[in-house]
């Protein structure tokens, strides 16, 4: 049972990412590799705040958010220079700056030492120590990312993103300042990975550099692409998958050291038939 | 009164002046054709006048406003809008949000709290009717005929209801009753009293539409005037042909 | 004694190294018009080859290099087949052709590790490794054979390029591949060819990183990084761009950690990158 | 279509689901004391590390068949859990459920890189299971949780030892230390420079799994070093360091950690000479000699870290001893290893766990001559 909840949780926290980074990629097409760094900025608030000033969960979450937002206003403002591929590549070199500073600005970071002790949130009084509890937590998060996102995608403003996605100087000419929009939703993205990253911190108790390198943003690019591009019930689904699939590997029976590189070549074999026969992933609404 | 003006107006590529000081005016509540050789600028004029290119020299005066710089995003504020020589649709979006896009808050922190309302509906269900798209409003963009892609990109500038429109070669490749239906489009516009800037290659069309015409060549103005007087000057024929 | 002219010799041995990655990669954009990441599996694969022919076959280098290398050619052009030829017939995007490449790396790393385990190897030199002084530097006799193949290898593909027909036809496709299909070009078979040639000139680069300081099956992305590094602030597509660019690259690493400290390596490289790619974003040699 | 998709997606995720339930309803039906003795390895099997964890599962398994020759212990089954590559703590935690959860394992025996150990220390207090590292630790880890034991060697020796001896026993006072950037080395840097009284002419942190040191070791060769004290988190990097060292003709002595010393150094001609940090096992026994033989004959590669391979031996042992004498509970295991493992006979030599459940296994100085590690007098 606490496997199978534990299971939940991290699938939880990784449909978090997803509706975040679906925002940015699916909506506004911007083929970001940095969520990773985004994630991190909310673990790591959170975690000092909580290890070094012993804040209120809540309190620090919102904090660890606010960070992770105004780094990605300004990454943010950098990046809206790019388009495509080039985007791709510019994002990708943020993730790399930022995951260097986790590991060397250790007076804040500790570095590789990490963050151990980070306590469980508590609310009213009420603790969600117990793994059960922790789950109802991170379920909330996820229908609060769910209807974050939903309420964008929606409004006028999702409407415009997508146009942005199909042709951003011509909506220009419609009166649109398409650079407030990118950053907004960068923003909005950034925000629902730090949201993640609390969740990671105090679930796992323990945070340090490894959790959010590149391969971390490109996993989570391949979970959004999987569950489908502009589409947030494809953004949890894809990632339930990713995160359920290992897990079944467990269970059939590889011999060990195959197991490992068997995951990772599903991953690979599973990006190349995708963009071959289905590049708008299994729900999505836009092809890249 | 004048609905836009350019003076001495320059834009140029690599040292090439795509267009090249050009003077023109054009009254209020006119049609006005612009035509030209292929590469002689018009759509580059367009261009530049609407900010999508920046101006490199001169100045424009846009609804009594007089501009050395033109910012594409203002053109709804100037009265101004226009459709695309390469239809540039929004292609993976059905058809209504095509026009709603337009329609709604184009402000960043107004389009996040705001959900299109019966008014952007009405006004959208107007203009894809006008062009009879609105029987489409569920396809995606992608998926509409030439045509029909053509007439999507009218009914957005319709419906974002503009004093001065630019139709970049509206008829281009359309079937004869989209044509009339585009005719019929721009006369409401000017009995309206909007005013219309058309590029357009189709002589037979220039002639019933516009009230005046603009002859461009090598991005100089070559000629001016009604259209059949100077449709009729050599210089203008050869400029054509090519002598 | 100073420590500059080392710094300098450092700084070149690294640039060879970026110099041989970045130039399939480039050579590829140029012409596929998109990010490659499989370029850096293709590295790998030739590394790997040659070490399995060298050590587990025991053959001669003479026999396991150029074999090592054909096969990097070969991997590539079955990738190009599988994948990106379906894809460039359907006008996919070049982010699905991204997206679709990084997949390809993935299954190829995967599919190395289960081959040869992750563990590191090196390619054995026959004789014990010899230290040349160097411009008040030492280098290797490895790293100077690395400096002299990097720069055949750039001059070879270029004068390809220039004054051979499938060298024009292929720069005709990188211009405007419409075009170049009117007049006649058999882009898909050009398109091959160039894959082919990116893949053995990535072999060549892997194989050189095996003897100089070793493969492990993960060895491809963070080398592949430098090459596009160097690639684009050189001017993406140009061959001597991807020359210049990974020289310049090797000497702000090398300067960069010699005054900052050496755990900012990577920061300093994508700090680079993306300075280039707000400011010069065609490179140093496109305007 | 999407809708086709989805309908499809969502039958195959639940019979996933299905798929995986039913399997751990089956392993839920094995009873739980009743039935083989089982012992979880946690440990990396994928990533430039997954040598190290092969080599722990190896050895683990091949104790197992030493220790149960006469099969006392009845029927013992190992349950090997991979923690995904450089340990990823979101796989580490899964895995850590799935042994306690679908495996009901009390005892587990921990091949993770620390970012792994410190991600499940705090579950193994809840869950009362007992975890015991062959691998190395330091203060992070010593004190990361109660049920928590290391058996592995001290990262704080490592790094106060060498100190010591470069002054005492070679009497050098101007030292280079290249340390990486990485939990253990940090640690260990940190224990030298306190304890190192001369002076260190450079001091440089580098980073982790990187393959061109040149700059680094430019900046050594200027400083006028007298020794090089190379404290690196993987095999792979010093070789790389030692290599292109002597490329640069750095003649000083260097002494390498013994995580350093990888399996690829003694078959690198520039380490002729290269003073290593050994981790201190009972080199001496036949026993201990006779079971490295029976791994490289087993296994057919002599085991890449002799000291893992020892301790994941006596990891076994005292695990099987105390199972078989207080039964199959955590809470017991750890009891009886605090208070039975005194002066305990062992191949890494006599252990004995301290109140926080750590040993004191130091390090021995050998040198690598002509392609082997001996022994320094």
């Amino acid at each position: 049972m606490e496997y199978l909840i534990n299971v939940a949780i991290l699938a939880c926290i990784y449909a978090v990412l997803a509706l975040g980074l679906n925002l940015v990629v699916g909506f506004t097409g911007l083929l970001s590799v940095a969520q990773a760094s985004f994630y991190g900025l909310g673990a790591y608030a959170t975690a000092i705040l909580l290890t070094r000033f012993g804040m209120n969960f809540f309190l620090a979450l919102l904090i660890g958010v606010a960070i992770a937002a105004v780094f990605a206003l300004l990454i943010g403002l950098v990046l809206s220079k790019f388009k495509d591929d080039y985007y791709a590549l510019a994002s990708l070199g943020f993730n790399v700056i930022v995951y260097t500073a986790f590991l060397n600005l250790q007076n804040i970071t500790r570095g590789p030492l990490g963050i151990p002790g980070i306590a469980r949130p508590t609310l009213f009084g009420f603790h969600f120590t117990g793994n059960l509890s922790f789950l109802i937590l991170s379920l909330v998060a996820v229908a609060i990312a769910y209807l974050v996102a939903q309420f964008v995608a929606r409004s006028s403003f999702g409407r415009a993103l997508k146009a942005i996605r199909e042709d951003e100087p011509a909506l220009r000419v419609f009166g649109y300042r398409t650079l407030h929009f990118k950053l907004a939703v960068f923003v909005i993205g950034a925000a629902l990975a730090a949201l993640a990253g609390a969740l990671f911190a105090t679930y796992i108790t323990f945070v340090d550099p490894s959790s959010f390198t590149i391969n971390e943003s490109i996993f989570l690019l391949a979970v959004i692409i999987l569950g489908g591009l502009a589409n947030l019930r494809g953004s949890i689904l894809g990632a339930v998958s990713l995160i359920v699939l290992p897990e079944i590997l467990r269970f059939v029976g590889f011999p060990t050291e195959v197991a490992a590189q068997m995951r990772q070549a599903i991953y690979g074999a599973l990006l190349v038939i995708l963009m071959l026969y289905r590049p708008q992933g299994l729900m999505g609404e836009y092809k890249l | 009164m004048k609905a836009l003006e350019t003076k001495q107006l320059i834009k140029s590529f690599g040292g090439v002046h795509a267009v090249d000081h050009l003077s023109i005016s054009v009254e209020k509540g006119t049609i006005t054709g612009i035509i030209g050789p292929n590469g002689s600028g018009k759509s580059t004029l367009v261009n530049t006048l609407t900010g999508m290119h920046p101006i490199d020299g001169g100045e424009v005066v846009m609804n009594g406003v007089t501009l050395r710089s033109v910012n594409a995003p203002d053109m709804p504020a100037y009265g101004v809008t226009r459709t695309f020589q390469d239809v540039r649709l929004f292609e993976q979006m059905t058809v209504l949000d095509n026009v709603l896009v337009v329609l709604t808050e184009g402000n960043v922190w107004g389009a996040l709290f705001e959900r299109h309302t019966a008014l952007h509906l009405k006004k959208a269900q107007e203009a894809l009717t006008t062009v009879g798209l609105w029987e489409k409003r569920g396809a995606l963009a992608a998926n509409l005929s030439y045509g029909q892609r053509k007439l999507l990109e009218v009914a957005r500038a319709v419906a974002i209801g503009a004093e001065l429109y630019f139709f970049d070669e509206p008829f281009a490749g359309m079937f004869p009753e989209m044509i009339k239906v585009v005719v019929r489009v721009m006369e409401d516009l000017r009995t309206k009293g909007k005013t219309i800037m058309l590029i357009e290659h189709n002589m037979e069309l220039i002639r019933k539409l516009c009230d005046r015409i603009i002859v461009m060549d090598t991005g100089e103005l070559l000629a001016e005037g009604a259209p059949d007087s100077v449709l009729a000057r050599r210089d203008v024929i050869e400029a054509y042909l090519g002598e | 004694m100073s420590i500059v002219p080392q710094l300098v010799a450092n700084s070149i041995i690294a640039g060879a190294m970026y110099t041989l990655i970045a130039l399939g990669f480039t050579l590829t954009f140029a012409t596929a018009k998109f990010f490659n990441l499989a370029h850096g599996a293709f590295a790998t694969v030739g590394g790997y080859i040659t070490y399995s022919l060298l050590v587990q076959a025991g053959l001669s280098p003479w026999i396991a290099i150029p074999v090592g290398i054909v096969a990097a050619g070969a991997v590539a052009f079955i990738v190009h087949h599988t994948v990106f030829a379906p894809l460039r017939k359907r006008h996919s995007s070049n982010m699905v052709l991204l997206v679709a490449s990084l997949g390809a790396y993935t299954v190829l790393q995967a599919v190395i590790a289960m081959i040869w385990t992750s563990e590191f190897k090196s390619l054995p030199l026959k004789t014990a490794e010899r230290s040349i002084e160097f411009l008040g530097g030492i280098i290797t006799r490895t790293q100077l054979f690395a400096l002299i193949a990097a720069l055949l290898i750039a001059a070879a593909l270029i004068i390809f390029l220039k004054f051979t027909r499938a060298g024009r036809a292929i720069t005709a496709i990188g211009d405007d591949e419409e075009v170049a299909r009117v007049v006649g070009i058999n882009t898909n078979r050009m398109m091959a060819l160039v894959f082919v040639i990116g893949g053995v000139v990535a072999g060549v680069s892997g194989i050189f990183t095996g003897y100089d300081t070793g493969i492990e099956p993960g060895v491809g992305m963070p080398l592949l990084l430098k090459g596009v590094i160097a690639a684009i602030i050189g001017g993406v597509g140009n061959i001597y761009g991807a020359v210049l660019g990974a020289f310049l690259l090797a000497v702000v690493e090398n300067f960069g950690i010699w005054k900052i400290a050496a755990e900012w390596k990577d920061a300093i490289a994508f700090g680079l990158l993306i300075l280039f790619l707000l400011f010069r974003p065609r490179g140093i040699l496109q305007k | 279509m999407s809708r086709t998709s989805k309908t499809l997606i969502s039958i195959v995720v639940v019979l996933l689901i299905i798929w995986g339930g039913v399997s751990i309803y089956k392993k839920n039906t094995k009873p739980v004391i009743t039935g083989p003795i089982k012992i979880g390895v946690m440990t990396i099997l994928s990533g430039d590390l997954a040598f190290l964890g092969e080599n722990v599962r190896n050895s683990a398994q091949l104790a197992i068949d030493d220790l149960n020759k006469d099969g006392r212990y009845g029927q013992v089954q190992l349950i090997v859990e991979d923690v995904g590559g450089l340990a990823d703590q979101a796989k580490a935690v899964s895995a850590f459920h799935k042994l306690v959860d679908v495996d009901h394992v009390q005892y587990i025996i921990d091949g993770m890189t620390s970012n792994g150990t410190m991600a499940v220390a705090p579950l193994l207090d809840q869950s009362r299971v007992t975890m015991v590292t062959p691998l190395t630790g330091g203060e992070n880890v010593d004190n990361a949780a109660e049920y928590l034991f290391r058996n592995g060697p001290s990262d704080i020796k490592a790094g106060t030892l060498p100190a010591e001896q470069l002054m005492s026993k070679f009497h050098y006072t101007k030292v280079a230390l290249l340390s990486d950037n990485a939990e253990y080395t940090n640690d260990i840097a940190k224990h030298f420079r306190a304890a190192f009284k001369g002076t260190l002419v450079s001091d440089q942190t580098i980073a982790p799994s990187k393959t061109d040191y040149r700059t680094e070791l430019a900046k050594v060769k200027t400083s006028g070093a007298e020794a090089i004290v190379i404290n690196t988190a993987d095999g792979v990097s010093s070789t790389y360091l030692i290599k292109q060292a002597r490329e640069l003709g750095i003649k000083a002595p260097i002494f390498a950690n013994f995580i350093a010393f990888g399996p690829n150094l003694l078959k690198t001609g520039a380490a002729g000479g290269v003073y290593i940090y050994d981790p201190e096992f009972n080199e001496g026994s036949s026993a201990v000699q006779a079971f490295l033989a029976e791994y490289t004959q087993k296994y057919r590669a002599d085991s890449p870290i002799r000291f893992h391979t020892t301790g994941t031996y006596d990891a076994v042992k005292m695990g099987l001893e105390a199972i078989t004498s207080v039964g199959y509970d955590g809470t017991k295991i750890h009891d009886y290893l605090l208070s039975h493992i005194q002066n305990w006979a062992g191949y890494n030599g006599t252990v004995s766990f301290d109140a926080k459940g750590n040993t004191q296994t130091g390090f021995v100085l050998k040198q690598i001559k002509n392609g082997a590690l001996v022994l320094v007098p």
